[in-house]
């Protein structure tokens, strides 16, 4: 790898791509052949740029809110891989697979290359000039609290200059919206711990029962998460963590979990309550007010209600007991329901009485620039504005980063709404969904083009700002970075501010130089610091840690019974968010929808997962079609069989079913987020995801479906294949 | 001395052999009795007895060619495993001996055959150009015999194969 | 008697005709074959040596390699070739220079200023493009030739002179204006050095011979 | 001359690998994998994509089976007639087990797959005629076969995508034979790099793409001939040999704290990656 | 049983006979000639289509690698086995009923390895780099895989098919002879006269003739063992559960000479009827043909039993499992039919009134042809579709049009060749005809026999 210390904007003007070529089928070619090809060659170089070997340079990964830092490997110009940062303490040099395919976002055929402007039914193009000219002349036209800016999670600069940009409107209203987001965990661990977002040791725990997190695959920071699970499953002293999965759908986390309990949906708390009282029974010290309220949770109730036998219960309480310290993790599954909250809060609390709290539950630190710090996402944004919207209260959206029409609830009627926006102006990179109601399109900049900073949510220790770095030139003249965009909107606002920015570039290496004391670099030039900034990607931030609570208190909490009954729709719907697409936004990178998923090994397709019990009941087999029906709507999809789902459960993936987007992911699969009912989370008003009851039927056609799995299924036909042995016959501390 | 030709044509294959034995027996001065060729529409291996014995060489021609062949192959195989850099094959021998022998044995017998045909084509004296004391007839029903002597025995041929129910004798002044 | 006797020596003539004949024939055959045997995996590689002469390729600016690298009798620079071609040594491309590089020199180099190459030169220089040279050793893409490795194997470690070096493979560019494949490039005749038995480095007698197998040079 | 050549090192041609007295010299490139750390995510998957230019086929083909997925990740259960899967999946990255005794390369009728002096085995793209013989003889079916001419007809790469290509490694073309390559195009380099250095490649200086990119580093990758290499030592630790179809594991009761084992041994394949059994705890 | 031939027929009638059938064959000949070319139509047009597009499009896939087109190479390879077994085997044996329907056995031989041959072609991925499997010193200084069955393949179906056009050459020299002798003008004369190297029927080409023909007999006997041998060492060479049995080379020896036996009554009705060849052509041949067929599907259906035997007691539970997937699983219709076709069927060959029933022959001979084709397919498919590795068995693969398309053309390209043959060259043997007329009428006048007679 070689250290970057390069004017990085000179950089990429000076070298350009235009003499790359790029080496397409190798195989037709035998012969050598002169004067065909051209070479490749520079106006101007670096002295570490040499034709052939690739050049590392360090920026953030966009994919996700995780935050990773990558490594791009640059070659003639050309960004052709990403890599880990090993800089980067949230990844250390590891990726996922959808952080891989960032590559494939900026490539991405399907890219808007120039800004659009509604004509009818079609977008016009036009230029950056008319597009901003237009948005000053609409924002300058209607009263500030009219304009709404919707984004997903945001933070760093950008969030500093879009913060500036409301307030130069006179303040406008910022939306910040996630589709799939742990909000109802944050609320409820504000609530227990006194901070939204504790920082899990995952490494530190000998026990781990996990409510549903899909740490390992989808759930926060999967990549930071499965090093410390690599560390949990091998620590240092031989002993092997134990992974207690708890869940009504296996997620991949479920998958590798030494024990998989299937409970009945939304009965997470109870069987919270249910352990802190067979905790107490046997003789954890636990504080009195707690144990009047989980007396009445006998293991006998607790395993009527959620369906985990008490022979389970018996063993997980001997294994908590037994194995300290340990860490119960409260996930998507728990929380997705209308007492969500109080799940939380019971599995919270089952931490808390377990003395996990300050030791694999550690407190995050604060961070240094709040205008700067991330904003989180939650679905309850959507709602507001939904309503606002509806209310005819918009007159203006700027919508970034999101794409509501695809992920808003059929029932939420949005897209209704949104044409009762005047003026709509979207920030895209695909012409996806949202961006079809636009009046104006705005094309971005992919994240391997552009300025950014990122503060990322969860980092293990301290907090972090991440650079993000363009890797190469524009692909296309025609798309600006977001910070650009920002910028200049300011700099119709407020000219004299800004005016000696001559780009987001400039904007953001003054911001961070005149800070560089705060950023660690106090005793260095400016240069030298900015030069030092990039080349690492990333800037440690000195934080305090904030207070936590440790002290168990069952105050408020109140955890409904199991649900009863419903005939007319007698199944639970989970809208499983699978490790690659998420919510769907990046659905158009054809390897992430080639690569199988990990459990089903479907791929380019959407499925309802079923348990065996269940699909004997409807009468179906395997790639069966049912229509599945919820009171909101209904969708069809293939059926797919097996044991790792409760039976009153069945599961569709969320991320396809795109009706734009691009060529890779548009009439791929249905999408799940149209069928979720509007049931909210008591507490927070979120919409509460696994709520949605549903009825399942035939609809009689039948399809092969495609996966990666033969006909043998997960069967090995007795071949030593995939071995399994019991961890109590090796000692892993004698191995390397 | 001038040679004639003379082919006689038979339609019973047991006068043809008795011709052939009276002139065997006729001593003729100026005939050979080597140089009576015998032309059959099908194989005549009794008839060819009353010629006497000829030697057949082709199986030479198989021999050589076969053991040839095999040779060929199997040093054409080994050094070119031996010479095409050495590359290694799951966990054989470069030279495995096995597979060669496969090669060689094929090889033994293409060379076996090619140079047979050879053989044959060279002992058969073919191709040739055909004599001009030639009839259709011998390649459909009857037997021809082709005699060739001095003028002076012309004559005696004549006689016997009259007498043996010739159907019809041609006659050619040699070369 | 004297009958039979003849009718058996004509036999034996026959007969010995016959033999001369095909024992002739199988001589010849014999040779044949084990020529042909010894030929195909031996002796008809390419020969080493064998000149085969690319096409002449247009470039964008004339390059005239014989005033820059040629002999100073001939009136040459005697530049070396990894003054340009500086990544040759540490990069599995020789690479062309960038433009810097040429204009670095040239813009001091007054003589010469006006001529149509130079000019052209600094034309591309004002419009920051890269000249758009074309490849004239252009190996199929399946090939990986590195440089590095027979740099440092021959200049570095066993002190041959650069230009032969180079010139093993490239011809003797130092002659020519444009340069032109003057060597096969083809992959026996790439082989047939590989199977040679080079010295390890200057001083030592140790000898290896190239790598052999398949994944050195092909990808 | 070439007869005298096959004559005088008889001997020579007649040795064979895997064998105990002519072990490896400077490289044997080996694998160790971790089935208890391996927790299926398919990150190594979509690297080696990244990395090896392999083709995205599309639903269509992916249900013909033409997938490309040069490491491809298993899902086995063994539930075995239970009402859950309660003991979660068994992940399996299976890919070129770069065999030793590689059935693939008897087979090749042209040669395009050998056995490398590092121990790869390796696939030589231009040379392939594609008659799948090495699929056929592939007892872990981790060959693929490009069954479409994806760079060009099928245009699996639109402009600009095709600029993702790594340049290092052959765009394949329709027809031909491919399978994983232990990333040879960082080996090349790594020991061109430490050849420049004057020494051989330092263990962890050269990784395979999905061996960098595992979250949770199961795949363990080096030489099995430095004595200092991680995967030797694992190798080593575990009792698994490269010249053997039988390990102590197989043999020995006491040998039972050994995790390490390679697939379909019996085969006599001598694979060259060693998987580590995965494991679960018996207390819950 | 009748008499093979009369023998009371004249040497003039066989010729006028025979040369006749390359003159006026009854129309059902065009008809066949050009359902055969339309036949080459269909298969031209997959494999343009197929090469053009790539080998996905026959619906292979990355476990199942094979399909039909080496199921067709082995069928093929295995037809050309009786051409061997009548001309050589018999031959070495005296049977002289062999004479008759030798000449089209050896032609069948011939055409069917050249579509065997093409076949290897059309499975190739890049068959555009097929030479690269040829040994010849290159400029790349790289020679094939000595170790691959492939090339073991390669040169031996070289071998035979060289071998087998000189043998089928040699043995019509004579007949050849009367051609040039009988037609006296055009392109034909021509031909005949060029490529009858000017024989004459002289008793030192007799002698020279007759012990050419008898080595390559011998040597074309090891050699077509050796060619099925090899081609079963394709499989049994391989590790694959249910190729890997050491029975392999007999067991498809045996097939081969079923098939090709049963490919004979095929054409031998065929050929009775359109080039009217009743008087050679006779029952009596046939009954002792069918015999044959009989015997051979005997020795077949015990091989056979034998390799489920062998499997079904060794200790390899892989090939076991493939055994019984191969019997109750998606192919088992497929295999239950080969063994009925190849096994049960011909059971109806034991009983005298159907060993001289045309038209009950002519459908059961293809019937067992049908048979064979199966038992091919029933080698490649069900060992795809369940090999070592679950997790790659892939669901019945059901070749594509264009697999069908170009097998389906390949009859046609037989049946094309074989039937220009039969228009352009005599297919039966005049010389040897006679001869077996020539010793028959002796016999029957009881004159001793000449010593060395046969």
């Amino acid at each position: 790898m070689i250290e970057n210390s390069f004017n990085r904007r000179g950089f990429l003007k000076v070298l350009g791509w235009g003499g790359a070529t790029v080496a397409l089928s190798g195989c037709g070619n035998t012969s050598v052949e002169d004067g065909k090809e051209f070479v490749t060659s520079y106006v101007q170089t670096a002295d570490y740029i040499i034709p052939s070997i690739g050049t590392y340079f360090n920026s953030t990964c966009a994919q996700c809110d995780a935050g990773c830092g990558i490594m791009g490997r640059v070659r003639e110009g050309r960004v052709l891989k990403l890599e880990g940062n090993p800089k980067s303490s949230i990844n250390n040099g590891k990726m996922c697979g959808l952080g891989q395919a960032g590559v494939q976002a900026h490539y991405n055929p399907d890219r808007i290359r120039e800004p659009l402007l509604r004509n009818g039914d079609k977008g016009e193009a036009i230029t950056w000039e008319k597009a901003l000219g237009l948005i000053n002349e609409k924002v300058g036209g209607v009263k500030a609290e009219n304009i709404a800016f919707l984004t997903g999670g945001i933070s760093g600069h950008v969030k500093a200059l879009l913060k500036n940009y409301l307030d130069a409107l006179g303040s406008g209203h910022h939306y910040v919206y996630e589709a799939v987001a742990p909000s109802i965990m944050r609320a409820a661990n504000k609530k227990a711990y006194g901070t939204e977002m504790p920082r899990l040791r995952l490494d530190k725990a000998k026990v781990i029962v996990s409510f549903g997190a899909d740490f390992l695959g989808a759930w926060i920071s999967p990549v930071h998460f499965s090093q410390q699970y690599a560390r949990f499953r091998k620590a240092d002293n031989g002993e092997r963590g134990v992974l207690v999965q708890v869940e009504s759908k296996m997620t991949l986390t479920g998958a590798n979990a030494d024990r998989w309990l299937a409970i009945r949906p939304g009965t997470e708390g109870i069987l919270a309550l249910g352990l802190i009282n067979a905790l107490a029974a046997a003789g954890l010290s636990v504080p009195e007010d707690v144990a009047a309220v989980v007396r009445e949770y006998t293991t006998d109730r607790v395993s009527k209600d959620t369906g985990v036998s008490t022979e389970h219960i018996g063993r997980l309480v001997a294994l908590l007991k037994e194995r300290s310290p340990s860490l119960v993790i409260a996930g998507s599954a728990a929380e997705g329901y209308a007492h969500g909250s109080q799940n939380a809060t019971a599995i919270a609390l089952l931490n808390q009485v377990l003395g996990n709290v300050g030791k694999t539950v550690e407190a995050p630190s604060s961070i240094p620039f709040p205008q700067m710090a991330p904003a989180t996402g939650n679905r309850f944004a959507l709602q507001s504005l939904n309503d606002n919207m509806a209310q005819d209260k918009v007159k203006v959206l700027f919508s970034y980063g999101v794409n509501p029409v695809f992920t808003a609830p059929a029932s939420m009627k949005l897209k209704e709404n949104l044409k009762k926006v005047p003026f709509k102006v979207v920030f895209a990179h695909y012409m996806d969904e949202t961006a079809l109601e636009a009046d104006l399109v705005l094309p971005l900049n992919s994240a391997l083009e552009d300025w950014a900073t990122v503060m990322p949510e969860y980092v293990a220790e301290g907090a972090q700002l991440n650079i993000q770095q363009p890797l190469m030139e524009k692909l296309y003249p025609g798309t600006l970075g977001v910070g650009d965009i920002l910028l200049a909107l300011l700099k119709q606002r407020r000219p004299d501010e800004y005016k000696g920015y001559e780009d987001f570039y400039s904007y953001l290496r003054s911001a961070m130089v005149s800070n560089k004391g705060a950023l660690g670099g106090s005793a260095t030039d400016d240069d030298t610091f900015w030069d030092a900034t990039l080349s690492h990607g990333v800037v440690k931030l000195a934080g305090t840690p904030v207070n936590m609570s440790g002290n168990p208190s069952a105050k408020g909490l109140v955890v409904p019974g199991p649900f009863t009954e419903d005939s007319a729709y007698p199944f639970h719907l989970i809208p499983a968010v699978s490790a690659s697409l998420r919510d769907g936004r990046n659905a158009n990178e054809p390897w992430l929808q080639e690569s199988p998923d990990p459990l089903t090994t479907i791929v380019w397709d959407s499925w309802v997962e079923m348990h065996p019990k269940t699909a004997a009941k409807l009468g179906v087999v395997e790639g069966d079609i049912v229509e599945v029906a919820s009171k909101s709507g209904a969708i069809k999809a293939q059926v797919y069989v097996f044991t790792g789902i409760h039976p009153d459960v069945i599961s569709v993936p969320l991320g396809n079913g795109h009706e734009a987007l691009g060529r890779y992911a548009k009439g791929v699969g249905v999408n799940a987020f149209k069928i979720l009912d509007s049931v909210f989370d008591k507490e927070t008003g979120e919409l509460a995801m696994h709520e949605t009851r549903v009825k399942v039927s035939k609809a009689g056609q039948r399809v092969v479906i495609v996966k990666d799995e033969g006909p043998a299924g997960g069967n090995q036909m007795g071949r030593k294949i995939a071995v399994r042995m019991s961890s109590n016959k090796v000692n892993l501390s004698e191995e390397v | 001395m001038s040679q004639r030709h003379l082919l006689a044509l038979f339609n019973d294959f047991d006068e043809a052999v008795a011709a052939i034995a009276e002139l065997r027996g006729a001593n003729i001065k100026g005939f050979d009795i080597d140089d009576l060729i015998l032309k059959s529409p099908i194989e005549h291996p009794e008839v060819e007895k009353v010629l006497g014995d000829k030697p057949v060489n082709v199986q030479w021609f198989t021999l050589i060619g076969a053991c040839m062949g095999g040779l060929l192959a199997f040093f054409l195989v080994a050094s070119a495993q031996a010479n095409f850099f050495s590359q290694i094959k799951g966990g054989k021998p470069i030279v495995p001996l096995p597979p060669d022998f496969v090669l060689t044995y094929e090889m033994f017998i293409l060379g076996g055959v090619f140079i047979t045909i050879l053989g044959f084509l060279i002992c058969a004296g073919l191709p040739a150009k055909r004599s001009p004391l030639y009839s259709a007839k011998v390649s459909e029903d009857q037997i021809g015999i082709l005699v060739q002597g001095d003028e002076s025995a012309v004559a005696i041929f004549k006689t016997i194969f009259t007498k043996h129910k010739a159907l019809e004798i041609q006659e050619e002044a040699g070369k | 008697m004297s009958m039979l006797s003849r009718r058996q020596s004509n036999c034996l003539l026959g007969e010995l005709l016959t033999m001369y004949c095909f024992l002739r024939f199988s001589i010849l055959l014999v040779g044949l074959i084990f020529s042909a045997g010894s030929y195909a995996v031996n002796a008809a590689q390419p020969l080493t040596t064998a000149d085969d002469l690319g096409p002449k390729v247009e470039q964008p600016i004339e390059f005239p390699h014989d005033r820059h690298a040629g002999d100073a009798a001939k009136g040459g620079m005697q530049i070396n070739c990894m003054y340009c071609h500086t990544y040759a040594r540490r990069s599995i491309v020789a690479g062309i220079p960038p433009l810097q590089k040429c204009i670095g020199c040239h813009q001091n180099i007054e003589s010469v200023r006006e001529t149509p190459r130079i000019k052209k030169l600094f034309e591309y220089w004002e419009a920051k493009k890269a000249v758009p040279w074309k490849k004239v050793h252009d190996l199929p893409d399946f090939v990986r030739f590195n440089h590095e490795r027979h740099i440092q194997r021959f200049v570095f470690a066993q002190n041959k002179p650069v230009q032969e070096a180079c010139g093993y493979c490239h011809g003797d560019v130092k002659t020519m204006t444009v340069a032109r494949r003057q060597k096969p490039l083809s992959m026996g005749w790439c082989v047939s050095c590989h199977q040679k038995d080079h010295p390890v480095d200057a001083t030592s007698t140790k000898t290896t011979h190239g790598p052999n197998d398949c994944w050195q040079c092909h990808k | 001359m070439s007869i005298t050549n096959l004559l005088e090192n008889w001997s020579d041609f007649r040795q064979q690998h895997p064998s105990d007295d002519r072990p490896h010299r400077e490289y044997k490139w080996a694998m160790s994998i971790d089935l208890d750390s391996c927790t299926g995510c398919n990150a190594c998957s979509v690297a080696c994509y990244a990395e090896n230019n392999l083709p995205v086929v599309g639903k269509e083909k992916f249900a013909h089976g033409h997938s490309h997925h040069w490491i491809r990740i298993e899902r086995y259960w063994d539930n075995d007639g239970r009402e859950f899967a309660d003991q979660g999946a068994q992940f399996l990255p299976m890919l070129c087990q770069h065999c030793e005794s590689a059935p693939c390369e008897t087979v090749c009728p042209v040669g395009a797959t050998n056995h490398t002096a590092d121990g790869l085995n390796s696939q030589v793209y231009n040379r392939c005629v594609g008659s799948r013989y090495c699929n056929a003889n592939c007892p872990y079916k981790a060959r693929y076969f490009n069954w479409y001419d994806y760079p060009t007809t099928d245009n699996v790469w639109p402009e600009p995508m095709n600029q993702q290509l790594n340049p290092d490694v052959t765009v394949r073309g329709k027809g031909v034979m491919e399978k994983c390559t232990f990333c040879v195009q960082r080996l090349t380099v790594a020991k061109s790099n430490a050849r420049s250095a004057g020494r051989s490649v330092l263990d962890g200086e050269v990784q395979t793409a999905c061996q960098q990119v595992c979250p949770t580093g199961a795949i363990s990758f080096g030489n099995l001939v430095d004595p200092l290499a991680k995967v030797g030592k694992q190798w080593m630790k575990q009792q698994v040999e490269l010249n053997k179809d039988k390990q102590a594991k197989d043999a020995e009761e006491k040998a039972a704290k050994l995790r390490g084992y390679r697939i379909l041994e019996g085969l006599r394949t001598y694979p060259s990656v060693m998987y580590l059994e995965q494991l679960r705890e018996s207390a819950i | 049983m009748g008499k093979d031939i009369r023998e009371d027929i004249a040497w003039a009638q066989i010729n006028k006979d025979v040369l006749k059938s390359l003159e006026s064959p009854r129309r059902m000949y065009w008809i066949i000639l050009f359902i055969a070319i339309a036949m080459i139509g269909v298969a031209v047009g997959s494999e343009v289509y197929q090469y053009q597009t790539g080998m996905g499009v026959s619906n292979k896939n990355n476990s199942h690698v094979w399909g039909l087109y080496i199921a067709t190479f082995i069928f093929w390879i295995g037809m050309s086995h009786s051409g061997t077994l009548l001309s050589a085997i018999l031959h070495l044996m005296h049977a002289d009923w062999r004479k008759p329907i030798y000449r089209f056995a050896e032609a069948m031989t011939t055409f069917s390895l050249m579509t065997a041959g093409l076949f290897v072609l059309v499975h190739l991925g890049r068959l555009w780099m097929v030479y690269y499997v040829m040994p010849y010193p290159n400029e790349r200084w790289v020679w094939p895989n000595f170790q691959s069955p492939l090339v073991w393949d390669m040169f031996a179906i070289a071998t035979y098919l060289s071998s087998s056009v000189l043998f089928l050459y040699v043995g019509m020299i004579p007949d050849l002879a009367i051609c040039r002798d009988n037609i006296h003008a055009g392109w034909r004369k021509k031909l005949y006269t060029v490529m009858s190297l000017g024989w004459e029927g002289t008793d030192r080409q007799w002698r020279n003739f007759r012990i050419t023909y008898l080595t390559i007999a011998c040597f074309l006997i090891p050699l077509a063992v050796s060619v099925h041998s090899i081609v079963a060492s394709d499989f049994a060479m391989s590790n694959m559960p249910g190729w890997h049995v050491t029975s392999f080379p007999p067991y498809f020896v045996a097939g081969a000479l079923y098939s090709g036996c049963a490919a004979i009554i095929t054409l031998f009705i065929i050929l009775r009827y359109v080039f009217k060849f009743e008087e050679y052509m006779t029952l009596p041949i046939m009954k002792k043909l069918v015999r044959l067929t009989f015997a051979i599907a005997m020795v077949w259906t015990y091989l056979n039993l034998i390799e489920f035997a062998s499997v079904w007691y060794g200790h390899d539970q892989t090939a076991k499992d493939q055994l019984i997937f191969k019997a109750t699983g998606p192919y088992a219709p497929f295999f239950w039919a080969m063994i009925f076709f190849g096994s049960i069927l011909p059971l109806m060959l034991a009983f005298k009134r159907f060993q001289t029933h045309l038209p009950i022959l002519f459908v059961v001979s293809i019937l067992l042809n049908v048979g064979m084709w199966l038992e091919r397919w029933m080698i490649i498919a069900p060992s795809f579709a369940h090999g070592h590795y679950p997790w790659t068995w892939d669901h019945d693969q059901w070749p594509s049009l264009v697999q069908w398309g170009i097998v389906f053309g390949s009859f046609g390209w037989f049946t094309l060749l074989f039937m220009v043959f039969c228009k352009v060259f005599p297919s039966v043997s005049m010389y040897e005809v006679k001869e077996m007329v020539y010793h028959r009428s002796l016999a029957l006048k009881h004159k001793p026999a000449v010593k060395g007679d046969y």
